[in-house]
């Protein structure tokens, strides 16, 4: 339901996006860095925000919040439904496990955690105000906020390689939010409305619409590293530390995608898009068979993990090759799949980064087949590494699994079913480098290893989030359920 | 008189971007032709834009355009911050796999 | 949601728990992982007996969760769930005991015995899905629990021989996912009902059905090993002997049939199996594996080898006994089922304790080992007769079943597949015998262990001759009311609807 | 009923005493009393006698009927005799205690297959006993007894093969197991050929049918006495069994199969005889004359095939004849270990009790051969209407019975030459008398009542038939001695071509085994190391990605512009 909003409505969002701000105001105004009691209270906070959001949303259901004035005729404002606040929940889930991973891992670098902090808190905000605006200008704000804090993320140890990296990764954000700005002028002067789903404001499609869905899904492919676009993301997450290339590839991949997800899902009736869901389809189905196959070839742990993201990136874009052939409630079912591929990849990516940043740093060696006998030394990283490694390939009981059901039932529910092929093959592959790894660990090692060992506490976050995208297949309902809630026409 | 102005100012923004985009290849100048193009692209569309939209392209361009130009000057800095780093070879170099 | 609801998950949860707490242990705490491990495995046979005389009386034991609107998770014990989860467990307990013995003193025994029972309770996952999708996913857990097992020792050769072993079962696996799928899109969701799921339904695109039987078994054929899906069993024999007895008989080879036989007799039904006409070529296929498989394991002179390429064809026994339309093929494809399964644990535990005791892996080598360890070569031999099928061993009553289904769906050239088998089986055991008993001992023995008194440990013989001893039991004492065979003929009754 | 259980049950339960070492030394001495409830039940019993296991197997059932108690007459006689033989004869053998396992499962299955009424239990029996034989046959464990076991044993699997092709058969077309009920659907369905020819060629091979009988004469020779006793004796008189169970005689008329029983009878007699008078050892000798007389039963059971009316006496006929020749055939294989020392008349009555097994075979009148054959002769019918050599039976059988005679006579000159060779043992000497009387005195008086009456044979018409052929027989010998050709044939004649084949596929096997890798396994080397190769090689995919990644800002207005193309595109259209 559409309402200009009280206060008492604005209160709790806007809450949620400026927390974490205030939190990093905070903690560089401090001399000594953030210690461990600061982080559990910023992150406590957060929590309740989230729950409180979630559970208002349940109770009253989905609605816009629109700035007063001119901005609000633009569809400028807030957009408070499932989806979001899902998204709200996954990313406090994960940011707090990499708040703690990564405050255990630069425990004695005080000079790069003083600095981390005010990278990691504000890209937090970005992203609760991604997941929660309604129309592409606030988007586009909280696009570049998260651009700025992933360039210095990328480049923190300031060596060569990663600013490299980093270089790179800010030409793709350039060049994808220009193309996605130029996208929003086109639908501004067609449609007069900055609104996300234009649907709101007017309903007869036209040749605006059509363009700009153009530019704007050129520019998000861009910027989520869809197959061809694909070449800043190994580098840029591959040499970055384990923990802070966790929260990238678990959060920031998946912005672009649920931008775009929204976008499509709420107009993908305006514009016939067959054609240009099925040229996503193809760049997708790219996307599977090349990451798979380069991250079988990987030599170094840490780039198979970032050659896996665009791998699985292949299975999010599937949607909408989907979405354009359903009807309506075969659509749902494409949505929930995607939805739940998103899920279970952003907590099992998360997972595999930071069980392999353990591993790297335990045995001092980026490569894998260092890792020879390295199960005795390692057990838990191993263990949360191999069950996250499950969900990504796909296999029973973990959330990856379901995700690829629905997947598969959506694919043969619009009759093209050679995108389940594409599925299988996918599985196949991954299962392929994922088992890669599995192989090296059983190999019993030649001697005593000179293993050094790291803090018991980095592997806590790591085994939580292993245990919940495999127990994510168990529990799908819930998730599914909080993506219903929609804001009533 | 004034559409013939603006179509013919885009026109200009637009050529320049392009022939900035293909003509040097480091990441920052590239940003900027991109920034060109894009700016051009506004002005095109303020040709056909309705009197009451006005307001929100405004707005959009505002917004926009600085903060793209501030992410092209964060890239030149990088860049040159990057040269400083001595590291003469070909910046691509050591991408690959065997490093 | 009584006792009888919770019964299947308890039972499931028995090695669950097993495993996770077993994974918790330090390497040296061995008295505790055995207590648990003999524990759990004494709790599961005491709760599949239960539930068996709970089913023999008619009770309904079903576990249900519904994962999401159209897709359940469902675990319902029937007559054959019982007879394939009392197979297990029972061998699950002997493999334990034999598993402690044989690994007294290799490194990651936590790691193996952890995997050991989560390998058993997917199995027993396996046993007790209530529909295709819950099969679907303890199938595919099964083929992760067991890839640890297989790469134990660690060496190049088993990681070479895991890395085949999880490609087959992956692409399996695979196929059986898109069939799933296929037949899940077309039917919804698939419960496994005794007279058949498919028959009634509406489908009327019989090319589909055919096309999702044959995607099916395909999936399936890789664990059951059919023909040209087999050469993962025999590369797998690199594992230790208590996997590749546990692998062989019962978990992961049986699975692949006990799924062919749920698809064929709770799934499409086997009336309307027959009217699609996919018994038949299934029949054949199931026949080439028989014929191949004694060939090859004639050709065989590693005895583990020989055993495996055995089991390649004696598991497609119970997938012939399917395909003959009538109770009889019915009764004789269980009851193999359960028989083969003793008798192939039996064979494995003798190869195992040959090879533990005397270093001895070729046949070549066998010279005389009666003589030196005569408990362990009578096991053998009578094992080696089962086999055969020589009565009045268990072998001879599914030999027997089957030879008669085979007239009986007058499908009379399977009666000379099963006597051509049965002759390359006496081809392929005999000479063994032979050496074992009529040989004499060589000077010493590759790398022989005494053990004082016995021929071989206790932890290892009394497995062995635990099993022959059922193996003999299941054979005479058929008639009795709770053997195999009797279970057999009650689950054809409710299949047939007698 | 205890009777019959205590028969069966007492072999196993002496056998389960072997598992101890030193109880299996001593198992030896309890050979003898382990067969006498057998003996026991085959005298004493009434005839109506049945005991069920419905949860033994598939529901056992064992009994006794007129037919079969000549049969366990014969068994218990000679598993007595010849036990008490074997423990005297092995007393000091070192594995004796093996000897006993394998010869109380050999009686074991024996005694089952008599008793048994049901198909499975039958078939139980019959298996136990194949292969607890071949331990009897590979005792000595020289390297002929090894060979001509492998050869028992790859004949004996065989035969299993297709005997199990025909019970399968059989089985199905019955609801009931009951052999009588077997039969009886047997001959309701028509006796379909592949059922009847798979029961002759199963049974055939343990009978020592013509061209099934390469492992008889190569196992008798190697096998210790008692053993080759009991193997003659009894053993092979389970594939007779066998047929007279299974085959519909009196139920159905089957001429053709009648015929070609007869037919291969004949040959069987003949050609084994001819074969045996070229041999020198006795064992052989006694082998090929054991195939020779199974030659004449098989052709007095085609004629019961082939006229169903005359079935019923006929068998009782070959089940007389074969408890005569039995008898006769244990005694004459004792006899050939039996060395009488003494001098004067012991010796030459000695020497008589040796020739008396002999003279019966031959059926001179008074002995247990004359009333066999005179039985025979009698249940024999006139005409044999349109069935192969129908009308020649008769004249077959006499020529059989010189065939007999010469063989007979050709061991007796042979067991003249090579007296030194047997033992002085009294009590080998003791149990072979005693085998010799029973054979002799048993047939005087009738151990039951309905059996057959006896015939002394001492009436003219009788006595002139039964002494031609011998008179014709010797003279033949007299001549076949005197021309002194000497012939020599190794013992097991025609097997050289399939053992050749045998040879040749063995070393393909071996050779198989050592070098040749298998298909499968090269195939699956091939692709782990293609996939090693790939993840060493291959820098073009290397060169692709640095490359995507050069230009990835022209790509993406690649993309921008392929997007917007088909946007316009669907506008356009």
């Amino acid at each position: 339901m559409r309402v200009r909003g009280g206060m008492t409505d604005w209160l709790l969002p806007l809450l949620l996006i400026v927390q974490p701000l205030l939190w990093a105001v905070w903690a560089l105004s401090r001399r000594k860095p953030l210690g461990g009691p600061g982080l559990a209270v910023g992150v406590g906070v957060n929590g309740a925000l989230t729950l409180g959001i979630a559970l208002n949303l349940l109770a009253e259901g989905g609605r816009v919040l629109l700035l007063p004035g001119l901005a609000g005729d633009l569809g400028i404002g807030l957009r408070l439904d499932g989806v979001g606040a899902l998204f709200v929940i996954l990313t406090w889930l994960i940011a707090s496990c990499c708040v703690m991973q990564v405050h255990w891992y630069f425990r004695d670098q005080p000079l790069l955690r003083k600095r981390v902090w005010h990278l990691v808190l504000p890209l937090w905000s970005g992203m609760n105000l991604i997941w929660l605006a309604n129309d592409f200008l606030l988007i586009y704000l909280g696009m570049e906020v998260v651009a700025f804090c992933v360039v210095g993320l990328i480049a923190l140890n300031g060596q060569a390689q990663p600013l490299r990296s980093a270089m790179r990764y800010l030409q793709a954000v350039l060049l994808g939010t220009l193309a996605l700005l130029l996208g929003a002028g086109v639908l501004v002067v067609g449609h007069g409305t900055l609104a996300v789903t234009v649907a709101d404001q007017s309903h007869e499609p036209g040749p605006y619409l059509a363009v700009a869905s153009a530019l704007i899904t050129a520019g998000l492919t861009y910027r989520a590293a869809l197959f061809p676009l694909h070449t800043w993301l190994p580098p840029a997450h591959g040499s970055s530390y384990a923990p802070l290339s966790a929260l990238l590839s678990a959060l920031v991949t998946k912005a672009s995608f649920y931008i775009l997800a929204r976008y499509w899902l709420a107009n993908e009736t305006l514009f016939a898009s067959e054609l240009l869901g099925g040229m996503v389809g193809v760049m997708a189905s790219a996307a599977i068979l090349w990451g798979g196959w380069m991250a079988w070839r990987q030599v170094k742990l840490k780039m198979l993990v970032a050659y896996s993201s665009v791998n699985q990136v292949g299975y999010f874009f599937l949607m909408f090759p989907l979405i354009a052939a359903a009807t309506p409630e075969v659509a749902e079912t494409a949505r929930n799949g995607a939805m739940l591929q998103v899920i279970s990849h952003a907590l099992a990516k998360a997972a595999l980064f930071m069980a392999a940043g353990n591993l790297v740093m335990g045995i001092a060696s980026e490569r894998i087949d260092g890792l020879a006998g390295v199960s005795r030394f390692l057990p838990i990283s191993l263990l949360s590494f191999g069950l996250a490694g499950v969900s990504i390939m796909g296999l029973p009981p973990s959330g990856g699994f379901l995700a690829k059901w629905t997947l598969l039932q959506a694919s043969l529910g619009t009759g093209q079913w050679w995108w389940a092929l594409v599925i299988v093959t996918g599985g196949f592959l991954s299962a392929a480098y994922i088992f890669r790894v599995y192989r090296q660990t059983y190999l019993e090692g030649p001697g005593e290893h000179d293993f050094h060992y790291g803090s018991l506490w980095l592997e806590v976050a790591p085994m939580l989030l292993a245990f919940l995208a495999v127990g994510l297949g168990l529990v799908a309902g819930m998730p599914l359920a909080l993506l219903d809630v929609e804001v009533a026409p | 008189m004034l559409e013939l102005m603006f179509t013919l100012v885009g026109g200009l923004l637009l050529m320049a971007g392009i022939w900035l985009f293909l003509s040097r290849r480091d990441f920052a100048l590239r940003a900027l032709a991109f920034l060109l193009l894009t700016l051009g692209g506004f002005v095109l569309l303020l040709v056909f834009v309705p009197s009451d939209h006005l307001s929100g392209l405004i707005l959009l361009a505002a917004l926009g355009l600085p903060v793209s130009l501030a992410l092209a000057v964060l890239a030149r800095f990088l860049q040159r911050r990057l040269w400083q780093l001595s590291d003469e070879v070909d910046p691509d170099a050591g991408e690959g796999r065997h490093d | 949601m009584s006792f009888n609801d919770w019964l299947p998950l308890l039972v499931l949860s028995t090695s669950l728990f097993a495993a996770f707490i077993i994974f918790g242990l330090r390497e040296w705490q061995h008295r505790w992982r055995e207590a648990i491990n003999l524990f759990a495995a004494v709790a599961k046979i005491v709760l599949v007996a239960y539930m068996g005389w709970g089913v023999a009386e008619g009770i309904e034991y079903e576990t249900r969760f519904q994962l999401t609107p159209e897709l359940a998770f469902v675990l319902r014990a029937d007559s054959l769930t019982i007879a394939f989860a009392g197979l297990s467990s029972l061998l699950w307990l002997c493999t334990t005991i034999y598993a402690i013995g044989y690994l007294e003193d290799s490194p990651n025994r936590s790691r193996f015995f952890g995997f050991f029972s989560f390998c058993v309770a997917s199995t027993l996952g396996v046993a007790l899905a209530g529909n295709l999708f819950t099969f679907l996913v303890f199938y595919e857990i099964l083929t992760l629990s067991t890839y640890p097992l297989v790469v134990h020792r660690g060496t190049e050769k088993a990681l070479r021989a895991g890395r085949t072993y999880v490609a087959y079962a992956l692409a399996g696996g695979a196929v059986l996912l898109i069939a799933v799928a296929w037949l899940h899109h077309l039917v919804g969701d698939l419960d496994f009902i005794a007279g058949g799921q498919l028959v009634n339904s509406a489908v009327a695109d019989d090319g589909a059905l055919i096309a999702i039987f044959a995607l099916l078994i395909v999936g399936l054929g890789v664990k059951a090993a059919l023909v040209p899906l087999h050469s993962w069993l025999p590369q797998a024999m690199v594992a230790p002997a208590p996997v590749s007895a546990l692998l062989h008989a019962v978990a992961v080879v049986k699975a692949g049939v006990f799924g062919m036989v749920r698809v064929v007799y709770d799934l499409y039904g086997v009336h309307f199996a027959s009217d699609l006409g996919v018994l038949e070529p299934l029949a054949w296929v199931a026949a080439a594996t028989i014929i191949y498989g004694s060939v090859q394991a004639l050709l065989q002179s590693d005895l583990k080898r020989r055993l495996a390429y055995s089991t390649v064809s004696q598991v497609s026994y119970v997938t012939l006994g399917i395909t003959l339309f009538g109770p009889l093929g019915t009764i004789g494809g269980v009851v193999h089922l359960i028989h083969q399964g003793l008798m192939k644990i039996t064979l494995f535990f003798c190869a195992g304790n040959y090879a533990e005791t005397l270093g001895v892996h070729g046949v070549r080598a066998l010279d005389g080992a009666g003589r030196r360890m005569p408990w362990t070569s009578m096991a053998f031999t009578v094992a080696a007769f089962g086999m055969i099928g020589a009565p009045p061993l268990a072998g001879f009553i599914s030999k027997w079943y089957l030879g008669q289904a085979a007239v009986a769906a007058d499908m009379h050239f399977m009666v000379w597949v099963l006597v051509v088998s049965t002759v390359l089986n006496a081809a392929y055991f005999l000479p063994i015998v032979y050496r074992l008993w009529f040989r004499s001992q060589p000077a010493d023995w590759p790398h022989e262990r005494i053990w004082g008194r016995h021929e071989t440990s206790l932890w290892l013989l009394l497995p062995t001759l635990a099993t022959a001893f059922f193996v003999i039991v299941a054979g005479v004492f058929a008639g009795v009311a709770f053997s195999p065979l009797s279970w057999s003929i009650f689950m054809a009754e409710d299949v047939y609807g007698l | 009923m205890m009777l019959l259980s205590l028969t069966l049950l007492l072999p196993l339960v002496l056998l389960l005493g072997a598992v101890w070492r030193p109880w299996r030394e001593r198992l030896v001495w309890v050979l003898l009393p382990a067969a006498l409830p057998a003996l026991a039940l085959a005298l004493l019993a009434d005839d109506a006698l049945s005991l069920s296991l419905p949860s033994l197997l598939t529901g056992l059932e064992f009994g006794l009927d007129g037919l079969r108690r000549y049969f366990l007459l014969l068994g218990a006689l000679l598993w007595v005799l010849a036990g008490g033989f074997a423990t005297a004869y092995l007393r000091t053998d070192e594995r004796r205690g093996r000897f006993a396992v394998f010869w109380l499962l050999t009686m074991t299955g024996n005694l089952g297959l008599i008793l048994a009424f049901d198909l499975v239990g039958f078939y139980t029996a019959f298996v136990l006993m194949t292969f607890s034989g071949y331990g009897l046959v590979v005792h000595t464990a020289t390297p002929e007894a090894i060979r001509a076991g492998r050869i028992y044993l790859v004949m004996a699997v065989l035969g299993e093969g297709a005997l199990l092709a025909g019970l399968f058969h059989a089985a199905a077309l019955s609801d009931s197991l009951l052999l009588s009920d077997i039969r009886q659907t047997i001959a309701a369905a028509g006796a379909p050929n592949l059922i009847i020819s798979m029961l002759l060629l199963g049974f055939g091979v343990k009978a020592g049918m013509a061209l099934l009988h390469f492992w008889l004469p190569l196992a008798h020779p190697v096998a210790p006495t008692p053993a080759s006793a009991v193997l003659s004796g009894v053993m092979i008189k389970a594939g007779l069994l066998g047929w007279i169970l299974f085959l519909p005689f009196g139920e159905l008329a089957l001429p053709g199969w009648g015929g070609l029983m007869i037919a291969v009878g004949v040959l069987g007699s003949l050609g084994a005889a001819f074969v045996g008078v070229t041999q020198d050892s006795p064992k052989t000798i006694l082998a090929y004359s054991s195939i020779s007389q199974m030659g004449l039963m098989l052709i007095l059971l085609g004629v019961a095939l082939a006229v169903p009316d005359a079935a019923p006496a006929l068998l009782v006929g070959v089940a007389f004849y074969a408890l005569h020749h039995g008898l006769a055939k244990g005694a004459l294989f004792m006899s050939t270990a039996v060395m009488p020392t003494t001098s004067g008349w012991p010796r030459h009555a000695l020497w008589l009790a040796v020739v008396w097994p002999g003279l019966a075979l031959m059926g001179a009148p008074l002995s247990s051969g004359a009333s066999a054959k005179i039985a025979v002769k009698s249940a024999l019918p006139e005409s044999l209407p349109d069935v192969f050599l129908g009308d020649w039976v008769k004249p077959l059988l006499s020529v059989g019975a010189i065939a007999t005679t010469v063989l007979v006579m050709h061991l007796l000159m042979v067991l003249r030459d090579q007296k030194k060779a047997g033992s002085t043992e009294r009590a080998l000497s003791a149990f072979w008398l005693l085998t010799v009387g029973s054979g002799a005195l048993l047939l005087w008086f009738t151990p039951w009542p309905e059996a057959l009456p006896m015939h002394s044979g001492l009436n003219s018409g009788d006595a002139a038939e039964l002494l031609w052929p011998m008179a014709v027989g010797v003279v033949l010998y007299g001549l076949w001695l005197g021309s002194g050709v000497r012939l020599r044939i190794p013992a097991a004649d025609l097997l050289v071509l399939p053992e050749a084949v045998m040879r040749v596929l063995a070393r393909r096997v071996s050779q198989a085994r050592r070098g040749g890798r298998l298909f499968e396994d090269w195939l699956i080397d091939r692709v782990h190391r293609l996939g090693e190769r790939v993840l060493a090689g291959q820098p073009s995919l290397e060169r692709l990605e640095r490359a995507m990644r050069r230009q990835s800002a022209a790509l993406f207005m690649l993309i921008l512009l392929i997007f917007s193309a088909i946007a316009v595109a669907v506008l356009l259209l």
